[in-house]
């Protein structure tokens, strides 16, 4: 009786989240399954971009947490959201990176830092789609090396594969997310600049819940988590900053 | 050890190598021997879904399968469900993706089998079915044996097809390799690297006895 | 409607020989015909459009009142159903099976201990006991073609087609397996069409042959219809000159038998029952001729003859002559000179009792 | 329609297979010919790159050849350059990956051959080399076909790999399937569908011509 | 040192036969040594040692002073460097090659035009000229075989190895072909191995005779001095009962030629040349014995001969005669009793000229 009466009660929620996402993510689920004794979490993270395809094609997540603005923007447009506009609950933070035992002192040369005759290639994600990757190339327009550096740009799939170039020693220094430099894998093993937020538009994280979510109310209870204080305050401390701040 | 995905992956490769069997020996075998004209432009059009990348031929399985489209709405009122998103959907998509690696090798080795001794067969009262069974697959064992090994391996590793039609969803479209692709992408490089060393070795075993099983003891 | 097998096809190969060929084998049950010829004559394709595996471009080929073939109404009978055993020149043995499950191959419906047993007696009766395990690449040419010929009379097929059954064995093994492949053949009654290039074995085998050449049949006929009287002389050339004459075995005693021909009687070696029919072969060369009074001879046959006619066969001359029976004699010029043989001759002609070939038929 | 990447992936589909003849049919045939115990292993481990998500074993490829590692030091002094983030890398990459797909068809093929036809070869004092080439090669073709196919096909539409070696840079690392993902991930679905257009009519036309090419006039 | 081919090795098939050979070619230049014996009996085992296509386990083969193989040290030279030429039992034609391009295929090193030449040469010889542009599998059994032949001759090796390179051609072509073939052999003075299971052809082929029965070379020889005289039983039941003695032609006239053999002298139909050195055949069952004066008989050769020995064979006695070289005849058991045949006894020998066959050698 009572396994049964837990499995009537316990309500899954099924999220896509972008991959940058997954450490605060991870964070703020564990928060919110601790309130919520009623509602088991199964995040799903992967790219923004597949994630929008899958979900023109009705995947079954209930609750979607991109990393830019645009694909929640388009779902809302196909109707797909319940509301009528996507939420938008962080804000990106791009920096230069590199590895801990790079000869170049990051923190003191700034943007300089990829003038630096050793640097061969510099990694960004792909301006293309990637969110990142269109923040690292206004950064570096606005700061005017883009001209000189060009030669040199590798481009990620995504800002995880960016930092994967950095990672391997492939590339030399790369343009990433804060909140991958924070990440507990990345913390303690590289250096970073934080470009001047003011050199490239913001990187707004945004999401929609679908109308074909079979919770909903789970799924608005975990969006309002998401936005209130406590989930301000996760995002904070793995490197975003908040809407409205 | 991220054992349902395990044992997602396991279901998946078994499934699409034995569909694959059952359906690509006889369409290889019609491709050995026909004279049809039509046999060239069959086999191009099996190897024809390996030239895109598997990710974008998994956007397009999910286009032509979606509930908009004449073949999702067949499906739907076949089945009642829908084939993006569940295993049904990665299997019918990993069939459809591999199936070159399977053709291809069963039809060069049925090709290369004597024809004579197909004719001895049929001479000595077995019918083309039994001589198929019992002559023309155990004379074209090492090639199909090739098109079982390249699409076992090949469903493991593949994740832009099953990502992409699965939606990744754990316990139903997760499968290793994609399990494995989401850890590289959170930075988990040392989950990644378990993970994978697990299935390096699980193959190199599965594969070593798969190679010393497949040798034959007799000689052409 | 219901008379054994009846062929008469065509076939062109492309930028290759046409084959014609026109076949009948009018008896049922056992009864070998062969297909004599030299090579590249036709043989394996006239065996092999029989068998279904090559298709005629026009013609008949029916057996048994059963329609195989008709380039005019486009039927064709799979080999399958033809119920055929087709023994093929180059073995065809699988490779991939042990010798046992080769010969057992055809042998699916009937049950497995049935199945053993009938495998072990085949390979008993071809001495290939102790090899059931091998693969056919672990023996040699000769045991190959046996294990193709067991695989092929294990079943019980409605005809056989044999492409030369025997061209890898040695004379002795030949010796011993043809009487086996007649009891079996006979037992089962199957109607044999088999091809050879050997003289002798058409002697020994036939009952009647089809002489196959520049892909016609040229001549067909019991044996000795054909051998003493060629069609013409491409015929001729091939099946050499040999005296053929069927008789009866009327005496039989220690190994030594008496058989009559028309009116006289020959001495033989030979173990065959009284009362046989058989076919008396005597080659030309073997055939000694004398004038006069006959002293003791250890010929056994001394017949009275008359010369009917001599033809000239390079450096001898070829003698035929009338002696109860047509007989015929190779002698060198000289001897003709030396005994005056002319036609209207009468001489005695002498022939060893082990050079009279008695072949039983059925 | 991307001229230089259509340009890079033909040179970079060509150079594959090139390089996966002349490596992949010596290798094949000491596959198939020897007695050696090693064997299944080498086979195994010719195919356990397949069996990894291939942006996977792309990045592993990176960690192998990168400048921390003896090999990607090895190259530098060798040539002055790394591996990644060229052409020659994703080459080698392409290759690598590839391998499979070459080496399984020609093995099987190659194990087919009736070995008393090379016999015959070498007493008529014809070398093993000169029999390798007169006899089990084209004796072999229709594998050799198959595994020529196979990994151009697979290289065109491969892009997990080019695009963590390659760092996707136009002109010399992005091909014409790393495009098309680019395409489909930016939305611009009518700019990937025309170019996935053209890749599977110029591949169609390939692949019929070459199937029509392959097939043998004789017969064993 | 050099000379020609020594052989003396064993190999053991897992789970096999063993086979065993002890072979001396000691002539150079050209000479036919014929491997003769029952199916199984090792024979081609025997030539794929030598050929280096299969390993002996033990044992040396030296050639012209050359080690082949020597299991002591461990060489074991490849068939490439043993420079032979090898003819398979089962042909071994290239499926994807032409008719040309397969007779021409060892023909690497010499200029296109004189290639085609030679093999179009070859063809001719075989009577396959028009099937040039053909594939294997659209020739005949026999044309294939020829094919095999022609390759293999087309080049020049320092030894020829021939397994059963007759055994799928008529008697007609065979008698085309041999003298060719012993024409080409003796223009290149190569030695021969030769592999066949056919009596006839060992006679009309062999310098020496090698026996192989059970894995074993039993008896080599001089064809006379094995048929004459076999080492056992076995060999003798192989070698069948046959007259094989040394002589010598001295005379030749219209076709017909007189051979002196010790003090007598035979006449036998022959085109050899006079002064030829020739092996003389006569088969025990042509031989006819006769008591008291001879008549005017076709038969020319008419000897005087004392019987040595009576020996049963069946329901046939085999008389074995002195008649100047021994003879052996093969006669009726109550012939025997008429004659008084026994040894010591004196009686006349018929033999028929065309039952006389020469054999020329080298
Ligand atoms: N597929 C083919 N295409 C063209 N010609 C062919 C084909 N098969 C056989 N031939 C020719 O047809 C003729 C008859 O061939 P077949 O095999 O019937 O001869 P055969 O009498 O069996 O000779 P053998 O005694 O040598 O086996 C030969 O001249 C041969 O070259
Ligand atoms: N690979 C093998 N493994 C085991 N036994 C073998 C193998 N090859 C041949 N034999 C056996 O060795 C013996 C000799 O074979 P071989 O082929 O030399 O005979 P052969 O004299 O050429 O006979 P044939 O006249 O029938 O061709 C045979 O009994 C055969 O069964
Ligand atoms: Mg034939
Ligand atoms: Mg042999």
């Amino acid at each position: 009786m009572t396994s049964r009466a837990a499995t009537n009660q316990v309500q899954e929620l099924s999220v896509a989240a972008a991959a940058s996402l997954r450490f605060a993510m991870a964070h703020l689920v564990d928060r919110f399954e601790h309130r919520n004794a009623d509602v088991r979490v199964k995040v799903t993270y992967g790219s923004s971009g597949h994630f929008f395809a899958m979900l023109s094609q009705r995947a079954p997540f209930d609750i979607f947490f991109s990393a830019d603005i645009d694909y929640p923007g388009r779902l809302v447009v196909k109707e797909y959201a319940i509301q009528g506009a996507p939420f938008l609950y962080a804000i990106g933070r791009a920096v230069i990176w590199v590895r801990a035992d790079s000869p170049v002192s990051v923190e003191s040369l700034g943007i300089h830092s990829l003038l630096v005759p050793s640097i061969r290639k510099i990694a960004i994600a792909n301006p293309r789609h990637a969110p990142y990757g269109r923040a690292a190339r206004s950064a570096l327009k606005s700061l005017g090396v883009y001209k000189e550096v060009q030669s040199k740009l590798v481009y990620g799939e995504n800002v995880a594969q960016a930092t994967h170039f950095v990672k391997t020693g492939s590339a030399d220094i790369g343009m990433i997310a804060l909140s991958l430099a924070l990440a507990p894998p990345l913390a303690k093993k590289g250096r970073y600049w934080e470009l001047p937020s003011d050199t490239y538009p913001p990187i707004e994280h945004s999401g929609v819940i679908l109308h074909w979510a079979k919770n909903p109310d789970p799924a608005e209870r975990f969006r309002r988590f998401v936005l209130g204080t406590e989930g301000r305050t996760v995002f904070k401390k793995y490197g975003y900053m908040l809407p409205g701040e | 050890m991220d054992w349902t995905a395990l044992w997602l992956t396991l279901k998946l490769a078994v499934g699409t190598t034995a569909i694959l069997l059952v359906v690509g020996l006889p369409l290889a075998y019609w491709l050995a021997t026909t004279r049809s004209k039509a046999a060239p432009v069959v086999e191009t059009l099996v190897a024809l879904p390996t030239v895109l990348p598997p990710t974008v031929a998994g956007f397009y399985f999910l286009l032509a399968a979606g509930p908009d489209t004449l073949l999702g709405q067949g499906y739907q009122t076949l089945t009642g469900g829908l084939l993006p998103f569940t295993f049904e959907g990665i299997l019918f998509a990993s069939v459809l993706f591999n199936l070159p690696f399977a053709v291809r090798p069963f039809t060069s080795a049925m090709g290369a089998v004597n024809r004579t001794l197909v004719e001895a067969s049929w001479c000595l009262g077995v019918s083309r079915l039994g001589t198929f069974f019992r002559v023309v697959i155990p004379l074209s064992w090492a090639g199909i044996l090739t098109g079982f090994i390249l699409s076992f391996t090949h469903t493991i590793g593949e994740f832009g097809v099953v990502l992409m039609v699965g939606g990744n969803i754990p316990g139903v479209t997760r499968t290793l390799s994609v399990a494995i692709y989401d850890d590289v992408q959170a930075l988990d490089y040392d989950g990644a690297a378990r993970t994978a060393l697990w299935l390096v070795v699980f193959s190199f075993v599965a594969l070593s006895v798969t190679y010393s099983l497949g040798r034959r003891r007799w000689s052409i | 409607m219901n008379d054994g097998l009846v062929a008469e096809f065509k076939k062109q190969f492309p930028k290759g020989a046409e084959i014609q060929a026109m076949l009948r084998q009018p008896a049922r049950g056992f009864s070998i015909t062969v297909l004599f010829g030299p090579s590249g004559g036709g043989k394996s394709t006239v065996l092999r459009c029989l068998a279904g595996l090559e298709r005629p471009d026009e013609g008949v080929i029916q057996f048994e009142g059963q329609t195989w073939f008709d380039g005019a109404t486009g039927v064709s009978l799979s080999p399958q159903k033809r119920d055929i055993g087709f023994l093929f020149q180059e073995y065809a043995l699988f490779p991939h099976m042990r010798v046992e499950a080769n010969v057992g191959y055809g042998l699916t419906e009937i049950p497995k201990v049935e199945r053993r047993r009938k495998v072990a007696e085949m390979l008993d009766i071809f001495g290939l006991t102790g090899m059931e395990q091998r693969y056919p690449h672990q023996i040699s040419g000769g045991q190959q073609q046996r294990v193709a010929l067991a695989r092929v009379l294990v079943r019980r097929p409605r005809l056989l087609l044999l492409d030369e059954p025997f061209s890898a064995l040695d004379a002795t093994l030949r010796e011993e397996i043809r009487p086996e492949l007649r009891r079996i053949l006979a037992r089962f009654a199957v109607p044999v069409l088999l091809v050879t290039h050997e003289r002798s074995e058409v002697i020994s085998l036939a009952d009647r042959v089809a002489i196959v050449d520049g892909g016609q049949i040229r001549q067909t006929g019991a044996v000795h219809e054909v051998f003493n009287r060629p069609a013409d002389t491409s015929v001729a050339r091939i099946v050499g000159m040999e005296t053929v004459v069927p008789g009866k075995v009327v005496k039989a005693e220690d190994g030594l038998v008496s058989v009559a021909i028309s009116e006289c009687e020959l001495t033989a070696v030979s173990t065959i029952k009284v009362g046989s029919e058989v076919e008396v072969c005597i080659r030309a060369e073997d055939v000694i001729l004398q004038c006069g009074d006959i002293p003791a001879a250890s010929a056994r046959n001394c017949l009275e003859a008359r010369v009917e006619a001599v033809t000239s066969a390079g450096p001898m001359n070829r003698v035929s002559l009338d002696a109860g029976f047509s007989l015929t004699a190779l002698v060198t010029r000289p001897a003709c000179e030396d005994l005056r043989i002319r036609p209207g001759a009468r001489l005695m002609a002498l022939v060893k009792a082990p050079a009279v070939h008695l072949i039983t038929r059925g």
